[in-house]
């Protein structure tokens, strides 16, 4: 047996993580895997799916690059009655089962933990790439939890950007742009990944407001050093294994024969534009200072790594 | 001696190509990708060249083919169109909101027939128009492509995502997605029947350029040697068209139809695909670019402008309107290639042609197009452009990890030009 | 020299052309009237081909204005050119590299068949009759201009601008490059066009030629007109000293 | 008459700018640029022309600069490179884990002062093999830079990926960080004396140049003309150094180093950057290269090739040796470049310099190089880098959307090349 | 024609030339001796160029070998023949369009100060003194040799080959564009050159510079040598039948 998985864009550090762990639960089963780089582009996403699927695969698994530009995709799988997974990002087809984290959620627990760390001042606002539609989920999510101070009057959103191609390099400018353009009047940054962070934090550095709160997700490493060293306030954690782990089993029972709705966890789920799917959820996890042992116990990253450079942090940098 | 009998074969075989006047660059390309074809093939144990795959290339080919047809104008010429990939989105967007916005609100319903052909005209129209614009900046106030086309890739696919919000727009219109490959195909009879036209188009073909020799009284192959292209021609057309056709549509897509009509699908009942609309497109538009290039004054005129522009001028052929002229030619091409990828996508997305440019630009210059202007040929640039797609899709295949796939399509890449080069060194063409 | 009282063909009154500062042409008239051919002769970088550019569309003049048949003409580019049947074979001979003899020869002027396109055959039966005309060795029809010898790419180029009905012809140094019986074939085609009542300016280094085939000879230098004179009335001394001193000969000596 | 005297204006204007041979085609660029600027100062109510901005933009500028005067070079052989955002990824990547894992691994722990030159020379001795490479197969097997350039985009962005499993690195080293920009600058009086040295050194060129002209008879400027050469690169250079000088370090950021220090900072203390080290190399690259370009044997054969490829070959210049120089040069400036963007965002990040190669190029050929090869100036290509990074960032200052920001940069881009192709028209240039 | 027993400077021996199939030069041997300059001549498209490509190594030889004072040498490209102290003018002229006549005229040889770097003003001092000899009226030395006459071109051309010391000269049509006093300029150039001991391979149209100025003439016609004879012992109408009809003279008569 043999299952296909189609990525959007390999180029995020995450991305490889969620390989890894879709990997060895095929091993683990004894699942062959072959897989394609769609390179930001739907039309190759859909050419990648049609190539695998002449490879012979028993079950696809999608990252979609577009939530329905990929339904010719899962068409051509229905046809040859080879069952879909849409992971991590949402295909609007009810054939697909959807299994994810919530990005809307993703965005609210960013948005939470910036202005627990800073309920009142100006706001920046760091988008993800004007192409992903995550984009849009994440920053819609973030508006719902600061809608009621934005109208309070405590926060004022003084800049927003989207960052082209999610590049930290463009965070940066865009930061350095808008802390100039506000001669610094800045509070707190809502960014929406990490390597955006990454980019805002370095922009904050240059102006010695590194430690202002700023968020992110994804978990990556280089974050996650900066939440021990007080740089970041958040990343909420979308542990890729377990959501690569889970795909991977997923498929193979899928390729088995197993009904969607018989897999274990799943729920029926409506999509905001009513799509009635089949989907299963796993809970992000924000990491902040005060949880950092979670990663380190979970083993997503080696306490040295975590804490390099950082003396007298938070747990377990201490 | 040794060394002489060695050097009679690709002599004696060079004298059987001269004779046949088939042109060695095509068949060092050929070669080329030939390679690749059957490397792919025990790679996939044999699932490369399968007729289902096959069916799979050539559909994925011809969005990005259409588009390298009018990017070797523009190379010929000397210039540079990196606005390709914007041009495509803002047509594909174009064509997207008239079918499911502008004409709904015009009271033309979902399902009209006229839709369709509405949305394409306005498609082709806004390439058309974008392409013009781009032509006079370039032509008239001498801005140099690169920058114009650079502003262009910025500009038009922003403007896209102004157009539809940033949103992915559909699903289509259902003869709107006839276009898109696999949903609209002529089937196995209609098929054989072009296949046999095209035969007789060839053969035409053949025989009027012998007759037009011996008017003039040069001198003209022999016999045989004519027979032999004819014999060629028609196992390659009818070659293509058994491929297609041997590809089976999938039992659980017949028996959906069935039902669908209220029937039971008989046992063991079968059907085929046949050749796809959207690969008769590709053809039509080879067709008619290549006769555009050969035969009609403005061809002679791009390539008389590409080797020597000066002259050109000289010669009294009007550079700058040319200009205009390639760049038009170059949007109404996007637009096609607009209709074919969106089509495909039954949606139109906001990403849709996004680098483009390059594998539009790459598959003319692998197809011999030289940058430098004024050399260039049609079929190169197809060819181009099947060589890259075979490239990604059979890497898609292979199984290795993603990262690795681009580093061997960038190897492969520029391993295939090579093996062209040197061939072409060998048969004394370079 | 006595002044002709009929309208000349062409006629360019005080034409100047400066390059960045430098005046390549300085206030320099000339003409020319029908089955005559006119040299003109003068050190390098005296100005010539400059000058005769005006009249054939690829310079703008700065100063100065054309007349044809005693009319004022706006000559803008070659295609303005064209339409008064200005043929010019250029110093540079302007042929596009990649393309072949007949290509070249029909560049611009295309023959068409009934359906609208190119009929090659037709122009390479054309090209192989005109060039059997200038250069009895040539063979090469299928090769682009570029695989050509240098002399073989001047015959291609004089071919280009004689086998049109022109009613002026320049000719910019249209022998440099040819070897001496291609040569001779020039000679007796520029008598023959002279017949027909055509007009020719003929730059041209060599004084022999000058002597045998104009009637008259304008000399420059620097730029500016030296003089003019019948050939007929002048030895090679006199003009060889228009070019090299710039000093007109006494008239009528 | 009214239009002779408004035709005297540019006259008199050309006449003393001829006497003081000012190069046209840089004033052309220089008004297109102070018009971009000028706009967002008054858009960003005179926040975009302060020191700090100012600042900003020119440590902005540098990682793309850096590589845009190498490009020069490559376009003026006729060649293009695509692959130079995918190349500064891997010399980044391979300076991150250099310092980050081998370097550590060998013993020599973090902070050690080895650590960053070392690095660096990884970084500089991948860029240069790889432009090697590149060259060798462009020079000495007649691949088109086109397609071995994209080849090398795709393979070496997925290099670097695996050189670092994907993973961002980082922090990097804190000497290494330095070039990032404004984490390393000169401080007030270091810059000044810089400022001085650069006065003094083109005093000395300006007085050595009228000295070899005098020596061989050549007419010479009047002394007016050299006076006022030298009072407007004195005030240029002085003005340069006391804008940087002008921005204030943040308070936050002393109050910190005081603190850092044990000590607490006095009320109302100030200090200033002064010139990055970042900028700093800049310079030292663009004179450099502009002495390759302009006073060297090799500098004259890169212009010769792109002039007249087959004559330069022909005067016994080795054009194949020279497309290898030429493509390891471009290496070993993405190199650089690489250093000061990662630098610069302090971590390595898989997508670092992503579509930088449009940028690189944009550059360029903004800046006058001409695609067609043989011309370009290196200054050029820096002022272009600036004027696109100036767009980009005034435009985010403005805070408009990223889609319409792209499209103005887009068209902004466009028509600032008109601006300059119709001034150098005016003057005769063109 | 006497055979002279001394070892001759250059002796290319049965030397071919293939361009797809068509022999452009086919079976030709040539020789030339210090201090002498060997015409060569034929119609257009004879091969003329091509056969002294191979030598200045811009061309390369499908049979044949060189011989440089009497030993084989092998030749691949210019850089070789320069190291024989071979000099080209090519018909082409050759030049950099984009770089003013100093940086031609050294190109490839450029003057450096004691810093490493390019003596430009040497070098263009230098150009001026060159060019003082060849064309008087010369004055464009900071323009691109684009924007030159054909005729300042081709001096400029000239003027490079002749700056180096050249043991061997191939000098191709070298005075097609030149003026009659730069005409005149070149032929002086020439035979001081000869004075010098230099050989020289002069392709050349007109026949009476031939008769002027070479001591024997090398005559070609299609790929193939019709003959070499000795100037002094033949007259301009031998010369034409060889060139016209491709027969030797009668020796002796
Ligand atoms: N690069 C090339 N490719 C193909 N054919 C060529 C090439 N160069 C020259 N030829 C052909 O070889 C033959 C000899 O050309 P060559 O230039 O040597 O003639 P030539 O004697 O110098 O003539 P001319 O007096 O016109 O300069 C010609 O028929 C020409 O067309
Ligand atoms: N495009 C140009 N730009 C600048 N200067 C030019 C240009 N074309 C010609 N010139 C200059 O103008 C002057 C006249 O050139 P022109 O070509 O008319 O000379 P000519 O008389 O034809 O010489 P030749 O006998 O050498 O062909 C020369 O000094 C030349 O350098
Ligand atoms: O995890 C993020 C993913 O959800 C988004 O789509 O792309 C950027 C990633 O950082
Ligand atoms: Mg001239
Ligand atoms: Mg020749």
């Amino acid at each position: 047996q043999t299952v296909g998985v189609s990525w959007s864009n390999f180029q995020e550090e995450r991305w490889k993580t969620d390989e890894a762990a879709i990997k060895s639960a095929l091993d683990a089963a004894g699942v062959d895997y072959v897989s394609a780089d769609a390179q930001s582009s739907s039309s190759k996403q859909l050419s990648d799916v049609e190539s695998l699927m002449a490879q012979g695969v028993d079950a696809l698994i999608i990252l979609a690059q577009d939530t329905q530009a990929i339904i010719p995709a899962v068409q051509a799988a229905a046809n040859e009655g080879v069952p879909v997974i849409a992971y991590d990002r949402l295909i609007e087809d009810d054939r697909a089962f959807y299994l994810t984290f919530d990005n809307v959620e993703v965005g609210r627990m960013q948005a939470r933990a910036v202005l627990a760390a800073q309920p009142k001042g100006n706001y920046v606002m760091i988008k993800g790439s004007p192409t992903d539609p995550n984009a849009d989920f994440l920053r819609g999510g973030q508006q719902e939890v600061l809608q009621p101070s934005i109208d309070s009057g405590d926060i004022t959103i003084v800049g927003e950007a989207y960052t082209d191609g999610w590049l930290p390099a463009n965070a940066q400018r865009n930061m350095e742009q808008i802390l100039t353009a506000n001669d610094n009047k800045v509070d707190a940054v809502v960014a929406s990944n990490d390597g955006t962070a990454g980019g805002a934090v370095a922009a904050l550095a240059a102006q010695g407001m590194d430690g202002i709160p700023v968020s992110g997700q994804d978990g990556d490493h280089a974050a996650l050093n900066r939440i021990a060293r007080g740089t970041q306030t958040v990343s909420v954690w979308k542990d890729a294994r377990e959501l690569g782990k889970r795909a991977g089993e997923i498929a193979v029972q899928l390729a088995g024969g197993t009904k969607m709705a018989d897999i274990e966890g799943a729920q029926e789920w409506t999509s905001p534009a009513g799509t009635k799917m089949t989907a299963q959820f796993l809970q992000p996890v924000p990491v902040t200072a005060d949880n950092l042992d979670v990663v380190v116990d979970a083993g997503w990253i080696g306490k040295d790594e975590l804490c390099q450079g950082v003396t007298d942090g938070p747990a377990p940098c201490n | 001696m040794a060394t002489d009998s060695a050097s009679d074969g690709p002599a004696a075989r060079k004298t059987i190509l001269k004779t046949l006047e088939f042109d060695t660059r095509l068949l060092g390309m050929i070669g080329a990708f030939v390679v690749v074809c059957l490397v792919f093939n025990v790679l996939t144990d044999g699932r490369f060249l399968t007729p289902r795959n096959i069916f799979n290339l050539t559909i994925q080919t011809v969005s990005v083919a259409i588009m390298a047809t009018g990017m070797v104008f523009v190379i010929v010429t000397r210039h540079i169109d990196l606005s390709v990939g914007s041009l495509l989105a803002t047509c594909s967007a174009m064509m997207a909101i008239t079918q499911t916005q502008f004409l709904p609100a015009l009271g033309l319903d979902f399902g009209n027939p006229l839709i369709a052909p509405i949305a394409i005209i306005v498609g082709l129209a806004t390439g058309a128009l974008i392409g013009a614009l781009h032509g006079w900046l370039i032509g008239y106030l001498s801005i140099p492509a690169f920058i114009v086309t650079l502003g262009g890739l910025l500009v038009w696919r922003n403007v896209a995502w102004y157009l539809t919000s940033g949103q992915t727009i559909g699903p289509l219109d259902d003869t709107f997605q006839l276009l898109g490959g696999i949903g609209g195909t002529v089937g196995t009879t209609g098929s054989w029947i072009i296949g046999l036209l095209a035969v007789a188009a060839a053969f035409i073909a053949i025989v009027q350029a012998r007759r037009a020799k011996i008017r003039h009284e040069f001198p003209v192959k022999p016999l045989w040697a004519e027979g032999a292209l004819m014999a060629v021609s028609a196992a390659l057309i009818f070659g293509f068209v058994a491929t297609l056709n041997a590809y089976e549509i999938p039992v659980r897509v017949l028996r959906r139809s069935f039902e669908a009509r209220g029937e039971t699908m008989p046992q063991g009942f079968t059907e085929a695909y046949g050749v796809p609309f959207s690969v008769l497109l590709l053809i039509a538009v080879a067709v008619v670019m290549t006769l555009v290039a050969r035969r009609t004054r403005l061809g002679r005129y791009i390539f008389a402008t590409g080797g020597n522009p000066d002259a050109a001028e000289l010669s009294g052929i009007n550079t700058r309107l040319l200009t205009v002229k390639v760049f038009t030619l170059m949007g109404v091409l996007c637009a096609l290639a607009a209709l074919v990828a969106s089509a495909r996508l039954s949606f139109h997305s906001n990403d849709i042609g996004t680098l483009d440019e390059l594998r539009v630009i790459a598959a003319a210059v692998i197809g011999g197009t030289a940058l430098a202007g004024g050399i260039g040929t049609i079929y190169g640039a197809i060819l181009g452009a099947l060589i890259m797609q075979s490239l990604q899709s059979g890497m898609a295949m292979v199984g290795v990890d993603a990262p690795f796939q681009n580093i061997v399509v960038g190897s492969v890449l520029v391993i295939a030009v090579l093996v062209d080069i040197i061939y072409r060194k060998r048969t004394g063409e370079l | 020299m006595a002044a002709r009282t009929d309208t000349p063909l062409v006629e360019m009154r005080d034409v100047s052309v400066a390059f960045g500062g430098v005046k390549a042409v300085d206030h320099v008239s000339i003409d020319l009237y029908p089955g005559e051919v006119v040299g003109l002769l003068g050190h390098n970088g005296a100005g010539k081909s400059t000058l005769i550019k005006c009249l054939s569309g690829a310079n703008k003049m700065d100063t100065g204005e054309i007349l044809i048949n005693g009319e004022k003409v706006e000559i803008h580019n070659p295609r303005d050119a064209r339409r008064y049947n200005i043929e010019t074979i250029y110093q540079t001979l302007a042929l596009a590299d990649n393309l072949d003899a007949a290509s070249n020869l029909f560049l611009g002027r295309e023959l068409i068949t009934a359906t609208g396109l190119m009929d090659d055959s037709r122009m390479e039966a054309e090209t192989r009759k005109v060039m059997g005309r200038l250069n009895a060795n040539f063979k090469k029809f299928k090769s682009p201009v570029k695989a050509l010898s240098g002399g073989q790419r001047q015959s291609v180029a004089i071919a280009r601008a004689v086998y049109f009905d022109a009613r002026i012809l320049i000719m910019d140094e249209p022998t440099a490059a040819l070897g001496p019986e291609e040569t001779r074939m020039v000679a007796e085609l520029i008598e023959e066009l002279k017949a027909q009542g055509i007009g020719i300016f003929l730059i041209e280094h060599d004084i022999h030629s000058v002597m045998d085939l104009c009637d008259r000879a304008s000399v420059m230098k620097n730029g500016k007109l030296v003089g003019t004179v019948n050939v007929a009335d002048v030895t090679d001394e006199d003009i060889l000293g228009m070019i090299i001193l710039g000093k007109t000969p006494a008239p009528a000596s």
